[in-house]
């Protein structure tokens, strides 16, 4: 394969700017994907049928929409019509945020329900409530085991992110297809592109199995 | 260029029109700005028509959903063909540029349009190339390969999945420019291809029809579209096919 | 004091506890055994409502269970209750497993409860252990700190589900000493337990259940020395 | 939004070939991502580094590439050079597979670590050979557990299928986008298509959930 | 036939065995006691090599276990493990746990595997129980299949890690019994456990260990009733 540095070099700062983007989206995302995930999944555990069947359905069906669909309705749908912002960054923040947030939620639930239900009863039979025993006893052993399964999320976000170029958010998709425009080449532009998502998801998962060991060892 | 600003009112409206630049020389981001022939020919309309208006750079989806919808998009240009279909969901303006489908290949074989019908042929999805295909040997050609862009379908010739490309002759140009050392051979058949005319895309009953349409009539006639033509293409166009097609 | 009256408790189709009636009185020390299954554990979980129950009804110092005006968080303050496999929280130190309930529910401020937890460490001798987690005790260090943790709440009552079977024979001492102690300063127990040392010694009543059933009470002496029932019996000749 | 009916009453035919197409696609690639997956999974387990190593980077690599690059560089690079195939549907498999591989690696690596230790142990004292004791003791009963994430694994294929489009394999979203070129509209194929993606996704996941209960109460 | 000479363990940094050597005659029934901690499972899952060992040797039946020419698998068919935690196959029948090992190794054909098992379940008293699933067994239930599955590939020696510490004070008695009539039949067994009564009864030997050393050895008697060491003196106090 032949490859044209000159394009490389000519698209550098773009790609510079667009992995910016592309981390300043992810980071977002990640930050409100989470929150939500987590009132999800103590939705989708309440005892009550009525209050878990919504946010059960909520997780059916964004994992069943594909991405680019569910942030086509969010930019046409939601962005402008609801909140008045036709930004496609925020649109993009928004539907990445939906669609990890029902992820999420599943591998917080999964994290609650894996710690023993000993740990709760001996909660609850010291008089503590549910919320106390959840928020002292449960989740700050849940947390340790979401770990891993949460970098599994994050790295597919941080890849998911590149369809928010279809709401023309300037990330590094964007500047790929950009640069492919010009040239009529692809090469050049999407290695580039996937050398720089390769870093930024192994960065990622260094960081956080780091974080994972430190925890582990307290 | 950016979408976001509302057009505030006490001033003359800022009309926003959107493309989707990934379409050399008609229209690409050239380190990060975005250029190409219709760029330019826009602009001379818009100055024509005496209107403010700015340009951004819209994904092929998003183009479409916002110029239908007529909200954040008043306008797009992106080498519209204007076809019967079409009409029905939008406004287009006068047609403003003819546009020639080439073949190209590397095979002997092949010598007209005709020639295709038991290959296997690229097009890009949504491209007149495609509608020429189709017209020609009908829809359900099994051989027809719709490639989301027309870079995929090239590389798929070089590596011998296909054995011919089908594209405007702008873009066939622009890759063989780019791709000198390659042995392709480039056909025209206009017997067979029917030439396609470009539009400028307009949301259905739009207000702008009326300004844009004397102001890209004016344009074709007074000599600028012939500058631009000759700027991005180095030949001289055929501006009377344009005028008389209407 | 705990009234029961009328126990019935099913898991889905099959019924665990069939009509179990028992008072404890104020001090007193109640020693349950029975064969596994025999559905000892669930008769102490209802106690404190980590079950609910079907028919009948608890009432623990004079409140009723099942009212619903009760604020069960209320009366589990009341009722500490140490359990088979410990269940010490594993991310807190010694120290921070006593104070939490004091602190989160008691509302106690910090000095204060630390400084009960400090006393309570040194009535089951594990003073020097406060910084220490869990995971790196013995299993009857990790059981006595359960006492410590349930004592900190001053309750009332105080129930076990036997507290040293998941013991190492070394360790089962430490334990039961530190539960004669808490008998003698006249704590109303509930325990349930295969110490027959223990219910000898301490017991006020020692009560045989099986299949749901309280099959035979009475005081230690009459129930392991001259129990009336063949299955008492039976029950107690491979134990003993 | 105004929907025109007759589009998609046209293109029926068209996303009924197009379902057929990607059911297929998936299935092929669940069953080869699967069984490559378990193979990487185990060689991840293995004592040695220097087996383990490779099988790491392959898993690292894999998840950090964008599947849109991942299954460029298969189709080009990969496909016909190597097998002579320029077919998108055998790219769109491959690429899947290999992807899929790497997800269902870590899957399969979790479930047979969350064995309890002692059923290797009781299974070599016997005299067992490693395989012997993983073939009929440890993978039965872990397999159990992998079905959960299994199932979102599968489900994440099967939107994942969709970027099948870019090397012209005739299925879902290639209809939906050749509808979108000739009418120039968007919603009615990219809703019609977000419906059919759920009905799989969700057919899916009823039909393992009940493969679960199944295999829970055996 | 045992013969362990000198052998050192260490887990990281510290030594868990610290230079013990045992030999175990043929037919000789030898039971480990020692304080938690002190190495005696680590000693057990050594002559098992489901630990390898640091410095030392150990021959089994006559073939040292670190030699690189000794199939591993080949030595532990003839000795047979039991856990403190059963570790029966929780997805595989009563007959299935039996037979599979007899079948996959040995190479027995499934008729004869069946029959050998359906002798082995007579023998600890589960006839009845072959085509049940694991987790509807009781304690001393699970207990007695995993003496009768690790008896199924026929060893010559028998190994036992505290087979009654988990087990109901009822179900000891079950276990015990078939233990000790494996032990009348001239097995050759090295049995780790705190049941005193069944090391008087039968042990030929009984050793205690203690920080990664053998502090003591003799006949039970001597043991027991009039132990040498101090440290003997004052772990038998608390256990007996
Ligand atoms: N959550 C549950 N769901 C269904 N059945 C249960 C549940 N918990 C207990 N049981 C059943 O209820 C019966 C009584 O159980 P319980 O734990 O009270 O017995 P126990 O006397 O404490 O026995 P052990 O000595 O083994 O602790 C048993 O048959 C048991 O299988
Ligand atoms: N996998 C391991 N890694 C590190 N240390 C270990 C490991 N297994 C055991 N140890 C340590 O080795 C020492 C001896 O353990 P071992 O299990 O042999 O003791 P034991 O005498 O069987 O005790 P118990 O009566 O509790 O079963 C202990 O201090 C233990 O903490
Ligand atoms: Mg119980
Ligand atoms: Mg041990």
């Amino acid at each position: 394969m032949d490859i044209r540095w000159d394009i490389i070099e000519t698209y550098a700062p773009f790609f510079l700017q667009g992995t910016l983007l592309t981390i300043g989206i992810c980071l977002a995302s990640i930050f409100f994907g989470t929150i939500l995930g987590l009132g999800i999944g103590l939705g989708r555990m309440s005892k009550h049928k009525i209050i878990r069947t919504p946010f059960t359905v909520y997780v059916d069906i964004i994992r069943g929409t594909p991405l680019l669909v569910l942030i086509m309705i969010v930019h046409f749908g939601i962005s402008t019509p609801v909140f008045g912002i036709s930004n496609g960054i925020f649109s993009a923040i928004l539907s990445l945020s939906l669609n990890s947030a029902a992820y999420c939620a599943e591998i917080f639930r999964a994290g609650v329900q894996s710690i023993d239900r000993g740990q709760m009863e001996a909660a609850r039979s010291l008089g503590l409530s549910h919320y106390k025993a959840m928020r002292f006893v449960i989740l700050p052993q849940a947390i340790k085991r979401m770990i891993p399964p949460f970098v599994n999320e994050f790295i597919v976000l941080i890849k998911d992110s590149s369809l928010a170029s279809i709401v023309a958010a300037k990330e590094l998709m964007y500047w790929a297809k950009a640069a492919q425009g010009q040239y009529l080449r692809v090469w050049e532009s999407y290695l580039t592109i996937a050398i720089i998502y390769l870093i930024l998801t192994l960065t990622l998962s260094k960081v956080l199995n780091r974080l994972e060991r430190k925890y582990r060892t307290e | 260029g950016n979408t976001d600003k509302q057009a505030s009112g006490g001033s003359a409206k800022k009309y926003k029109f959107g493309t989707d630049a990934t379409w050399a020389p008609q229209e690409y981001m050239e380190n990060g700005k975005i250029v190409g022939f219709d760029v330019d020919f826009l602009e001379a309309v818009m100055k024509e028509a005496k209107l403010d208006y700015e340009l951004s750079n819209v994904e092929w989806n998003s183009f479409l959903a916002e110029v239908q919808e007529g909200k954040k998009l008043d306008g797009g240009i992106s080498s519209v063909t204007i076809n019967d279909e079409r009409i029905k969901s939008y406004d287009f303006s006068i047609p403003y540029f003819e546009s020639t489908n080439m073949i190209i290949t590397k095979q002997d074989g092949i010598k007209t349009a005709l020639d295709l019908k038991d290959k296997k042929i690229g097009v890009q999805n949504a491209t007149t190339g495609q509608t020429v295909i189709e017209d020609l040997f009908g829809k359900e050609l099994k051989g027809l390969n719709k490639y989301e862009n027309i870079t995929m379908a090239f590389m798929e010739l070089d590596n011998g999945g296909i054995d011919a490309v089908v594209a405007d002759n702008m873009i066939v140009n622009e890759y063989l420019k780019n791709n000198p050392n390659k042995q392709y051979k480039a056909l025209y058949d206009k017997t067979n291809f029917a030439s396609e005319f470009y539009g400028i895309l307009l949301p259905k009953g739009s207000e702008l029809k009326a300004k844009l349409d004397p102001a890209v009539k004016a344009v074709l006639e007074n000599g600028k579209y012939a500058e631009i033509y000759k700027k991005w293409y180095g030949s001289e166009p055929d501006v009377k096919v344009l005028l008389d097609k209407k | 004091m705990i009234r029961m009256t009328n126990l019935k408790k099913s898991y889905g189709e099959t019924e665990v506890i069939k009509g179990v009636s028992l008072h404890v009185h104020h001090k007193e020390v109640v020693v349950i055994i029975g064969p596994s299954g025999s559905g000892k554990s669930t008769l102490l979980r209802c106690m404190n409502l980590l079950e609910s129950y079907n028919e009948g009804e608890i009432e623990i110092e004079g409140v009723r269970l099942t009212d619903k005006q009760t604020d069960i968080n209320l009366v589990r303050r009341e009722v500490g209750m140490v359990f088979q496999r410990f269940n010490l929280f594993p991310h807190l130190s010694v120290l921070r497993n006593i104070t939490l309930a004091p602190m989160q529910v008691r509302k106690l401020d910090e000095t204060a409860a630390k400084t009960k937890a400090y006393e309570l460490l040194e009535k089951v001798g594990l003073s020097e252990k406060a910084d220490v987690y869990p995971p790196s005790l013995s299993g009857g260090q990790a059981q006595r700190v359960a006492i410590a943790r349930a004592l900190a709440m001053q309750p009332k009552i105080m129930l076990f589900d036997e507290p040293t079977a998941s013991l190492d024979p070394e360790m089962v001492g430490e334990v039961i000493t530190v539960m004669k102690q808490l008998a003698h300063e006249g704590m109303t127990m509930v325990v349930v337990t295969h110490e027959i040392g223990f219910a000898r010694e301490v017991a006020d009543r020692v009560i045989f259940i099986d299949g749901g059933y309280i099959v035979e009470e009475g005081k230690p002496k009459e129930i392991f020395d001259n129990p009336k029932h063949e299955r008492t019996k039976s029950f107690l000749s491979k134990v003993l």
